[in-house]
């Protein structure tokens, strides 16, 4: 399928020249192009930020909620038509801080969506404070004397929390990141792919040359299979692993425990209450039984 | 018959269990209730009890009447105390017509009980004797049923009933339990005036006997709601429990979220992609609502919230009730944008507006509040059947066409909703402001149409208003005001007051208020708000919407809710 | 003077940049406002700007004149555009006597322009000469110098003054820059009308010039504030900023939450422990604020809110400007319990509430609010020196003795507050309901006690509300009524009306709305009220508290707030 | 010192009788009174729900707040005085469910409080509802099929969040748990120690019994400073260790990085502002300048 199909045109897209968003938002296209997802039953979920406002820019169905809560719209909109593929993309600052506990708890809900989180270390449509993954000593406006809270390591929280798949990418290197997003989409459950973006105006620290030099790929020495392995890997700080660090053994879907797709796979807008059952309910409560 | 006859009269005889929590008060209220509907009375029931899972002191009222009873009473006829310090919790309810129906060595001497008519019977004693002391509470509800004069064969067989299923020993060892309590009140009567009459009919077809919680539940199965995000809180946590009980039967996704936030997130995104959803919250987690209630405004995405008041601020009084959320309901979350709120006063109304909030908020893609109370969700009483024959979901979903826009400007502000993968068409909703399309926008003008189309919304579902009930003389010189929960208490103490200058105006669609309030109030020489809070928060709303302030209130907030003799000894005193 | 005449007097020119995002037009700004400062006159900068970070278009109005200026007018006397775009970009602001300084090449043929008088400066082609493109804008500053006759020396002074410390090759190149673009226009004139007199006065001993987020900040460092937590959010995080910035000279502590739940529940607790705290926000933040303004409601916590309105709902316009949170700030939060909504209209408004607000949330236990909005945090202006002989912090912390009670209480409904720590007592506090000690209680009556403790507050704290301002006429027939950051805008407005038979009653205080509202409200014939939202909030506000409702409405909710010239046109047609 | 200092005499107590929270209210007094911590100088946090109601039986000094929101208001507290000994105390619905985004921010923020987590495993309060930590198939009023997500683990997750302190402890072991209650006070830091509490109402699964037979001690071969042993540990399902899993490098407090006790240890409420620097501040913005 071509990218093309994504395209909504001469649009004005906000954001600032450089910026590691664009490749993001390319690499995207083409990797839902060669999946050949369908445009119509593909489903982009967002918070606020930069990174958020990526679903307006490809041609797709959108859900741009509130700022920390697309976790929440993408489970429920996967759960309601699983029929539908349902990405949930959004900023470091929206996943990881705001968003926090759903990111969390939607990895234990293991609905099967894909999460791709624009980590720039920054929030960027704010203009420049810290966000959970800031560097040590990024200095803000807020954060006057350098950030001083321990980063946040979503790779390592993940795998903590076993979730179903787990993998890192940097933004700039297309190839690697499409095919991680390939297999992020592919992947039956909830699937976490954090990719480093850099934010060319407010993030001076983390450059392209920084992720470039500070980042490398996990060859095949590495079991994704293997949790503590993952987890140690998760933790290397000098120069960060980069690839798929974690598959859990298979488990069902947020979908599949629901239960009522089992036998019918028709979404719930196509359903219609049994009213059998409705007055059989209702007798159930007559005051001679 | 003069007032105090009435209030004793033998058709209608109040009875109060009172014990610790986990003592199995609810165990004798549930069979008690049970019986006295099959044996053709009517019941109505209502607890108080504290936000603890053992010990303590609660207590559940129960009416027994051959006439439809559905308000609470503070009179106690007949009062079954079940441990030590029952008597104390509900000591202000006692007077020396006070039958008492327990055990002396436990209730001790307490001095009010003195003047009372005390039942001696040693339960617990029974109950051992048959094998278990845990079956002291059939033991109380064979002797209730018996001073009652209930038929011992009806009694045998509710008693079966409830523990059908259960090994055969465990059930006739409490039927043996309920008979010995049955016998060991055969020698005494009741006083006479509490002397039930027999009951003029066998239960009507279909009457049914549920609570608050069931009824909205119900109601919303009958909405078509098919997915359920919530967070447990009381006093809403009944028909969050009870759709999950139903899910299997009906297909619903039942999910409790980690917060209330993602319930409410969820519920948003389950419409979007097609599902009928409800969040069932109280206050608190409502309170965290507010900011998915601001986004289902600007997605223009259908919402149905089940509120469930409890007296606040914050924690408040968890278990307790209040109706002092209605304020936060009309103005919640930040900008503007249209909403609707039903405040069920019957049970009937439970079930009915429960599923018509469905079919509104899939109409007007605006959300749409049940808002209730402990007090509601909690009590239950025999009720006529439902009507069911008109059941059926008015879906308002539209097949997609390729050039499909989201927000379609049009006079009523109401654009066809598509949900994506029906229809050719691309679905894109946007927190930001937008255009037709969906897509985020700056631009003034298009702001300004916007907002003009939300708000149009607003008037276009004043058509569908539910218009208040008047209870009484239409020439009235008195109003009494009230709205949801205290229906059934207001309405029995307005007519306890048999007075024909005064009404009974019931507001079960609270906001927007209905266009005929300010006739209704204009036509009054006095009107009397009756609600359950400190500030009145309805008649104030009455005040801006119909241009008049009512002249007088009648409020409660202690957490206990209204009693019909509350509200009847507050409006003799404004109406003397 | 006709009033075309007093709109282009050349007491007072509007000066127009517009540009993208990141082009440097705050630089322009920054330069071109202080530098008339200096040279004696007084100025006032509004902006707006999109949300995004670079690109797009955005603007900046700045009036300068001889006398106070403090309103958003629409017109444009002087217009700078700096980038393709930006001429369409304020395109219904262009008349015929619109003077336009640029680049042609870069502005191209746009038709509206071509009535105009374009005085075109290569800006660029100058920068580039000098040493690097970025310093167009300096080159910009100097034109508009010339064009406005600033003596060379202030502008030279103003720019080095400005580059500072950075290096001396990069500070001479932009006086350069400078000097090169006020020799551009020297041969140039302004049309006549368009001619500032010579300043009658030098900078008052003290005056300031600062934006709205700057009082807020300054005044909140007044107050004593000590504590700050909060999370990112437009328009409310200059105010964060800016404490930050000044953390550490004041021994303040700020912590950027991780979510607006955390940042006010911190805040909560940083006032328990004896701080004085400080959250800022807008409204989709503030309402995620809402259990947690509860939670103060409960404890009778002190609390400062700074809530900086932004078009709604949800994400809504996020650095545009509205007066809809109004009705939120008034009804959040679930149950029933006092508060005080202050909002600034100028900035020593915003300064001294913003110091009251402490002592206020302090003295009476309450959540007190800060009102602005994205217009009011954005603007600044030249102003008076702030009175700061009597600030000084009034205290209202308690040594505790052994016996201490936290709720213990007295007519005024105020409790003495003690701090964990300081004395021989304990401190306990509890969001459920609380007996005086603060533990946990259920009962009836202490509830009801309680209730009526926390609604006297309500009562008390009307003793120190903030009373409206009348400007105008005291025997008005026509009153126009506004609030918060309209202040400046209406003054002007109803000043050029130029009719003794019309005030402006302007409210500093919104709620509790001060008592002598409904005096004020009778003695007009017409009431005009004048809100930046779409459903006349504070005009309902004021019907309920005050009984009257007001005749006529001035609404707007574009996202780019009222304009004097838009006020005025529309009191005209209303007045006519 | 006595325990009894910390005793309020004949209150009524509002947990059913056998509960586990009667153990961990008895042995935190003991460990208070052991460590000599003075009743006037000890905040007790909380949020709402069964063990949330602990900090009312204790005397000290109470902020008894809102459901899920303990920690932030316990930093505040500690930051705005800090020589207060704060402890949070709260359930595990409370702490890991409603509180979630505050429990791995406040962990990256590492104030120097204590977290002590009593962790039935359901909601007590609202009658037994699953929480984040039930376990799979645990079947309650809502959870009709039994509980379907991966129960989140604690100690895993804030040792992936390279939190100061991490520990666990069985309620029914007081000896160990008050150990373990010393310890985690005595640490200046963040320290978060999950107490396994039966709740014998609602949770027929995780009994006095089942958390004696499924718990054994971490022994002296474990090296609480190696982190990925320490994930290792908490990743295991069959017998759950208990003891100190991890204490991260010695690193500063959200306390010591506000900056403001360096040189002035008072508290804020005994401070007053600066009027000659907001002289200052003022002056700074004359239109002159
Ligand atoms: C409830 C709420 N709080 C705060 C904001 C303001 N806000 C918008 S985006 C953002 C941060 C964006 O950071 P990130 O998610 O990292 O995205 P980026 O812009 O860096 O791509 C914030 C704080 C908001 N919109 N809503
Ligand atoms: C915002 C909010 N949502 C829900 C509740 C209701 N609620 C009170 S306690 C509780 C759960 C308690 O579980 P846990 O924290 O594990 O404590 P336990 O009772 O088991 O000790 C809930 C859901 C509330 N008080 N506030
Ligand atoms: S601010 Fe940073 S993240 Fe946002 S668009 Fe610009 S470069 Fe990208
Ligand atoms: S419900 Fe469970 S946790 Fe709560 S007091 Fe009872 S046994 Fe303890
Ligand atoms: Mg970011
Ligand atoms: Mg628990």
């Amino acid at each position: 399928m071509d990218a093309k199909v994504f395209d909504r045109g001469d649009i004005d897209i906000a954001w600032c020249p450089g910026c590691g968003n664009y490749a993001i938002l390319r690499t995207l296209r083409e990797a839902l192009a060669e999946l050949d997802v369908d445009p119509r039953q593909l489903v982009m979920v967002s918070g606020i930020g930069q990174a958020a406002k990526a679903p307006h820019y490809l041609r797709a169905h959108v859900f741009n909620g509130l700022h920390g809560r697309a976790l929440p719209p993408a489970t429920a909109i996967k759960a309601a038509n699983p029929s539908l593929t349902v990405i949930a993309e959004s900023g470091d600052g929206d996943m990881y801080g705001e968003g926090g506990n759903h990111f969390i708890h939607c990895i234990r809900r293991n609905p099967d969506i894909t999460n791709i989180v624009h980590n720039n270390m920054v929030y960027g449509l704010t203009k420049g404070q810290a966000s959970p993954t800031s560097p040590i000593g990024l200095k803000t406006p807020v954060q006057v004397d350098g950030v001083h809270l321990e980063p946040f390591n979503p790779v390592a929280v993940a795998i903590a929390l076993d979730a179903s798949f787990v993998a890192r990418a940097n933004a700039q290197d297309r190839e690697q990141t499409k095919e991680l997003m390939k297999k992020a989409i592919a992947h039956r459950g909830y699937a976490l792919l954090d990719v480093f973006q850099p934010c060319v105006t407010y993030n001076k620290l983390n450059t392209y040359q920084w992720f470039k030099a500070h980042t490398y790929y996990l060859d095949e020495s590495h079991d994704p299979r293997d949790r503590t392995a993952a987890f140690r890997r998760a933790l290397e700080r000098d120069r960060l692993p980069l690839g798929v660090f974690y598959v859990s053994p298979e488990k069902p879907t947020f979908e599949d425990n629901a239960g009522l797709y089992r036998e019918d796979p028709r979404p719930l807008y196509q359903r219609d209450i049994d009213l059998a059952r409705l007055r059989d309910l209702v007798q159930s409560f007559e005051a001679g039984t | 018959m003069g007032s105090a006859m009435r209030d004793r009269s033998n058709g209608d005889i109040s009875v109060v269990l009172c014990g610790q929590a986990g003592q199995g008060v609810q165990t004798v209220e549930f069979l008690l209730t049970r019986l006295m509907s099959r044996a053709g009375y009517q019941v109505f029931a209502t607890k108080e009890y504290m936000s603890r899972i053992r010990g303590g002191a609660n207590s559940t009222t129960i009416r027994v009447s051959d006439r439809p009873v559905a308000g609470a009473v503070d009179r106690i006829d007949l009062l079954i105390p079940l441990n030590e310090g029952a008597v104390e919790h509900v000591v202000s309810r006692i007077s020396a017509r006070t039958v008492v129906l327990g055990e002396r060595q436990i209730t001790g001497d307490v001095p009010v009980l003195r003047a009372c008519t005390f039942f001696d019977v040693p339960f617990t004693a029974i109950a051992s004797a048959i094998g278990n002391k845990l079956y002291s509470n059939v033991v109380a509800v064979g002797a209730i049923a018996g001073l009652l004069g209930i038929g011992a064969e009806h009694l045998r067989a509710s008693v079966r009933h409830f523990f059908a299923g259960k090994p055969s020993g465990v059930v006739e060892d409490n039927v043996r339990a309920a008979d010995e309590g049955y016998a060991a009140v055969a020698k005494v009567d009741l006083p006479h005036e509490l002397t039930l009459s027999e009951p003029n009919r066998v239960p009507a077809r279909g009457e049914l006997l549920l609570n608050g919680g069931e009824a909205v539940g119900m109601g919303a199965i009958a909405g078509g709601c098919n997915f359920v995000s919530s967070y447990p809180m009381s006093p809403s946590t009944p028909v969050l429990t009870f759709l999950a009980q139903q899910a299997k039967n009906f297909g619903t996704i039942v999910e409790q979220a980690e917060d209330e936030i993602a319930a409410v997130n969820m519920a948003i995104g389950a419409w979007y992609a097609g599902a009928r959803a409800l969040v069932t919250t109280s206050g608190g987690g409502f309170a965290l609502m507010t900011e998915g209630l601001s986004l289902a405004g600007m997605l223009e995405s259908p919402l149905v919230i089940h509120l469930a008041q409890r007296p606040g601020p914050a924690t408040g009084l968890p278990t307790r009730t209040e109706q002092a959320d209605l304020e936060m309901a009309v103005y919640a979350g930040h900008g503007e944008f249209p909403r609707i709120i039903l405040a069920p006063g019957t049970l009937a109304d439970g079930f009915h507006l429960t599923q018509r909030a469905f079919d509104l908020a899939d109409k007007y893609q605006v959300p749409v509040f049940i808002l209730t109370d402990q007090y509601y969700i909690d009590s239950y009483y025999s009720t006529p059947a439902f009507e069911l024959s008109r059941i059926g979901v008015e879906k308002h979903i539209v097949n997609t066409s390729r050039d499909y826009r989201r927000y379609e400007s049009g006079a009523t502000g109401v654009s066809p909703r598509g949900v994506p993968g029906y229809g050719e068409g691309l679905v894109v909703v946007d927190s930001d402001e937008h255009d037709e399309e969906g897509h985020i926008t700056e631009d003034a003008q298009l702001r300004v149409r916007m907002v003009d189309k939300r708000l149009a919304k607003g008037v276009s579902l004043l058509r569908d208003a539910v218009p208040p009930e008047l209870v009484g003389p239409p020439d009235y010189r008195n109003l009494v005001i009230c709205w949801g929960s205290t229906y059934h208490a207001v309405k029995e103490a307005v007519s306890r007051l048999e007075r024909d200058d005064t009404a009974m105006l019931h507001y079960r669609q609270v906001y927007p208020v209905p266009a005929d309030t300010a006739d209704y109030l204009r036509r009054a020489e006095r009107t009397v708000i009756v609600e359950g809070n400190a500030t009145a928060q309805f008649g104030q709303l009455l005040h801006l919407q119909a241009g008049i302030a009512v002249t007088h209130q009648v409020l409660n907030y202690d957490g206990l809710g209204f009693s019909v003799e509350r509200i009847l000894h507050r409006l003799r005193d404004i109406l003397a």
